[in-house]
């Protein structure tokens, strides 16, 4: 196998993908979005439930490819607890990460910089940031379904 | 690897050593150039052989013109080109009345001039629509658009389990009430080939139009369209080796004359008033602007390159293969293989394997130089009703060989092992 | 027989030798082979450069896929290929939101989509179409079939006597209950070029839609469609040297996402529900179906090659020969030049010599290797208000230099003395 | 000149484009049919005035090149006084005198022979031919219009 088909699949994220965290409904969430990738059919649904300007609790359910998964769940477990505002960040960053235009900020990513590999492969950079593009709805109360070829920039085709 | 997989599948490495490609590799530049790629994508779209390439340069380099219109000797030598490959194209699927043979873009610009100018003309409010759950979306949301515009009741005919349609289900579906029974000639998601003879005897006894998609129908089987006794047949063109924007709509000489035009403008008229317009004869009342001419042009050289190869040969090639790969496949842990046993499929094989995402397996495959098709395959509505949420597919064409499927094996069980963690 | 005719016109030989093309002829391959062709029908169909041919076969070598559905290499490969030459396209065509431009066979495609998809959902009962007494078959009948359909009013513009638009008339032609204004950028049939902006501030002025055929205009003009103020355009690609079969349509974003889709099928959807369906995003809506990437792809490399030439030359280039055409033809007992002084026309020569059937002259010019085009130019209403039956046309393009004018002038006045009897 | 396109138009063929024969109307005809060429737009008239079997008079009208204009006056000077079958003989005769199938026939046809030329160019076998379907719909009473593009075999296209 490629070392870039390895460095794309990490153990980090095969684990993810096997035991994803946070995939459950949440019954009090406070607000949700769905993201839809038209091309590939994937789909999936993140909640979130705000304590003012915190994310008090995060989750996700849906159907997606090991990398959309895994970054989903990894998103929960480093948006939670966060502000509005360094969510925001994150997004920004992780953005960047997965279209190989990562910065300096990378050091701040910790475990999500498995999220890396993705650039090399640009088809799969919508994959990623599907859980992040319907978190971002969520966050700004857009709600409703998004898809990640209306996000323009990242997209390959 | 491989040699680790294969001794698992029931084919023996000596049978499989055995499937040479049914046309040489060499005949095609993309395959000659990339020895390590193993192109299981054909019911997407195939590779294309040297002389269809050399048709359409030859056609740019030597009679490039206008069809139709002009009376200088170029034209009129891109007018016989033109017509020739029409002439040509006809034989080879079998269709005796020539100008019943439109040129369209492909299959799916064929299924929407049929459901729009024929369908608007003669589908009414509380007339019924009947397709079925095998259809690719091309031959299912032109109809229920169709449906919804006119009021008229859209009905899927379901399958058996094994991906057959269930057709004593679908006959008590075609009422007298109906008008448009839309199937398909061979899956595109499970490689299912379906019984054009009883779907078109539903569609014969309550007087409904009988639309074939044949988009899987005409690049693999020994097709007589005019035998068949479907009032409509689409293909597409890029499907059997010839160019992109290359493909036809087959459609009785009687309804095409009765039904009002798809597009209008240059070419298609007889007389344009100020007022009111008359059409022209057929085939051009279906062919408005100016022709794409390097579309049949080269698409006619992919038949002639088809007959060389022996179209009889074609299915039996693909079949072998497919059977060989459900088999190799078979013995995968967590491996299942979706449709009907092989004899009743053409070279289409779909598959899961436990839960990997197709997407990462076909990333996986990729690596190894294997192109598979991963996700709905144009056909959500199947996808539903088999309860999974994409497959992998691989699909064989005449510059397959066994290698191919060892590759396919091979790699599938290296995946497996890698998602096992 | 030259030198006779020539010693005639106003234009003196010297200016004339001085006018080489543009393009070299050698980039032409049919020019190349046939060295003695005056190839004068370029508004019907242009000559492709090898660059061109070239594109296309190295797509086909290389990187030949279905796009948009494969997760592996090679159709990424052809995803990002197509999706580079719509981004070089709208570029050569300053349209900046890259994803307005749909890609189609053509004009006729492009203008028929529009007046399907947007028509049947904007225009109603009551309302008004407005179209040019010089439009194509292409931008008439389909707005003349959509106001019968919907039982809206068709509406001609009349031109004044030297082919221009009566832009008067037509200003009290477009009211308030005018939905549409249909008209072409460059007429094919007299070379007028119009005035776009008045006529795009007729119908904003109303709320109407301004729908340009840009037919002519793209392959012509130093355009920028975004500046032109158009709600469509719609365009050709055969007829700027990319390959039949390739061409698009520029649309508002608003009105695509608000419009219905024209085509239904692969690609173009969201969501297929067994009852109802959703849509993609642009540019994937309009575009049902196995795309033609070839096509494109070959479109892009002849922008690639205009650009190259120099966008700004090539009226300027066509308009000198055509001016040199008019003056030459003048001279000839019996011609009579159609259309607009040379200033304000394209490459375009409409002309006709006394009682001599342009079929007939067409024939004779064709012996002499001049190409040129003869009958209604798919402009029938335009030819009952010049009151001619048919016209000969020239038409020239970049390849084109001064032999090519001496031989047209040449071949009519042999063609004279002979028909003279 | 090429040698074929000067048979093409040889003189007889421009003086009855120049001077066609029986080119008027016929007010008093007991049966007329159109030709039209729906691809170059040209189109004619024929009208018949039937004395029984036979062709009493004959005369047409219209738009066309000296190729059709010349056929269908050389075609009214040879078919007035015909019987219906002479006229259907004479039909089979020039369309394969046109088209180049011409055998023995062809020392019958007299001064139609100039029509010869024809058959060295495809795209104009509709314009030789036009008022010849024209006639032939008018003597078998089935008026209306035809188009040479329904007349099969002969297109070239
Ligand atoms: C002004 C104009 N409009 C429309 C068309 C139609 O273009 P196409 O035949 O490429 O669809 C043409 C050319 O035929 C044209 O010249
Ligand atoms: C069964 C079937 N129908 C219709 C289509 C649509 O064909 P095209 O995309 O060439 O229009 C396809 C292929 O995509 C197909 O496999």
């Amino acid at each position: 196998m490629s070392a870039e088909l390895e460095e794309l699949y990490q153990s980090i994220i095969l684990d993810h993908n096997r035991r994803p965290k946070n995939f459950r409904d949440m019954p009090d969430a406070t607000a949700h979005a769905d993201g839809v990738n038209p091309l590939c059919g994937d789909q999936l649904t993140v909640w979130l439930r705000m304590d003012g300007e915190s994310v008090a609790d995060i989750s996700f359910r849906g159907q997606g490819c090991a990398i959309s998964k895994a970054s989903a769940s990894m998103m929960t477990q480093v948006v939670k607890g966060k502000s509005r505002a360094d969510a925001d960040k994150l997004f920004d960053d992780v953005h960047a990460l997965v279209t190989g235009r990562a910065g300096a900020q990378a050091a701040e990513l910790g475990a999500l910089k498995a999220l890396s590999g993705v650039s090399k492969f640009p088809l799969r950079v919508k994959c990623a940031s599907l859980a992040w593009h319907a978190m971002r709805a969520a966050l700004h109360g857009a709600g409703g379904s998004v898809t990640t070829d209306q996000s323009g920039g990242e997209s390959a085709s | 690897m491989s040699r680790q997989t294969m001794s698992r599948t029931r084919v023996s490495d000596a049978e499989l050593a055995g499937m040479t490609s049914l046309a040489p590799r060499s005949d095609f530049p993309l395959l000659a150039a990339q020895p390590h790629l193993h192109y299981l994508d054909s019911a997407a779209t195939t590779q294309k052989p040297r002389v269809v390439l050399d048709a359409i340069t030859r056609y740019y380099e030597t009679v490039n013109a206008n069809p139709h219109r002009g009376a200088y000797r170029l034209s009129a030598a891109a007018t016989e080109a033109y017509h020739h490959a029409r002439v040509r194209i006809a034989k080879f699927l079998g269709v005796a009345d020539v100008d019943t043979l439109i040129f369209t873009r492909g299959t799916t610009e064929s299924l929407n001039l049929v459901a729009s100018a024929w369908g608007r003309a003669n589908v009414k409010a509380g007339d019924r629509i009947v397709v079925t759950r095998l259809e690719h979306h091309a031959n299912f949301v032109p109809w229920q658009a169709l449906a919804s515009a006119v009021g008229a009741e859209f009905v899927i005919a379901e399958l058996h389990a094994d991906g057959t349609i269930d057709l004593d289900a679908m006959a008590r579906l075609v009422t007298p009430r109906t008008k448009v029974v839309a199937f398909g000639h061979v899956s595109n998601a499970l490689g299912t080939v379906n019984p054009v003879a009883e779907i078109v005897g539903m569609a014969q006894r309550v007087g409904a139009l009988a639309v074939c998609d044949g988009a899987q129908g005409a690049p693999h089987l020994d097709i007589s369209v005019d035998s068949l006794g479907v009032d409509a047949y689409a293909f597409s063109g890029h499907k059997m080796l010839g160019p992109m924007g290359s493909g036809g709509l087959v459609m009785r000489r009687a309804l095409l004359e009765q039904m009002p035009p798809y597009q209008m403008g240059g070419d298609m008229i007889a007389h344009v008033g100020d007022e009111h317009t008359t059409w022209n004869v057929l085939p051009h009342k279906f062919e408005a602007g100016t022709p794409n001419v390097e579309a049949p042009i080269g698409l006619a050289a992919a038949c002639d390159y088809l007959t060389a190869l022996g179209r009889g040969n074609v299915l039996a090639h693909e079949r072998a293969l497919a059977a060989q790969a459900m088999a190799a496949l078979a013995e995968i842990p967590g491996v299942t293989v979706l449709g009907p046993p092989a004899n009743r499929r053409g070279g289409v094989v779909s598959f899961t394997l436990a839960d990997v995402h197709p997407h990462d397996l076909s990333q996986m495959l990729d690596a190894d130089g294997v192109c598979v098709r991963a996700g709905h395959h144009c056909a959500q509505p199947l996808m539903r009703a088999l309860n999974v949420h994409a497959t992998t597919r691989a699909s064989f064409y005449v510059y397959n060989d066994a290698s191919d499927v060892e590759a396919l094996a091979a790699s599938v069980d290296a995946a497996r092992r890698k998602f096992a963690g």
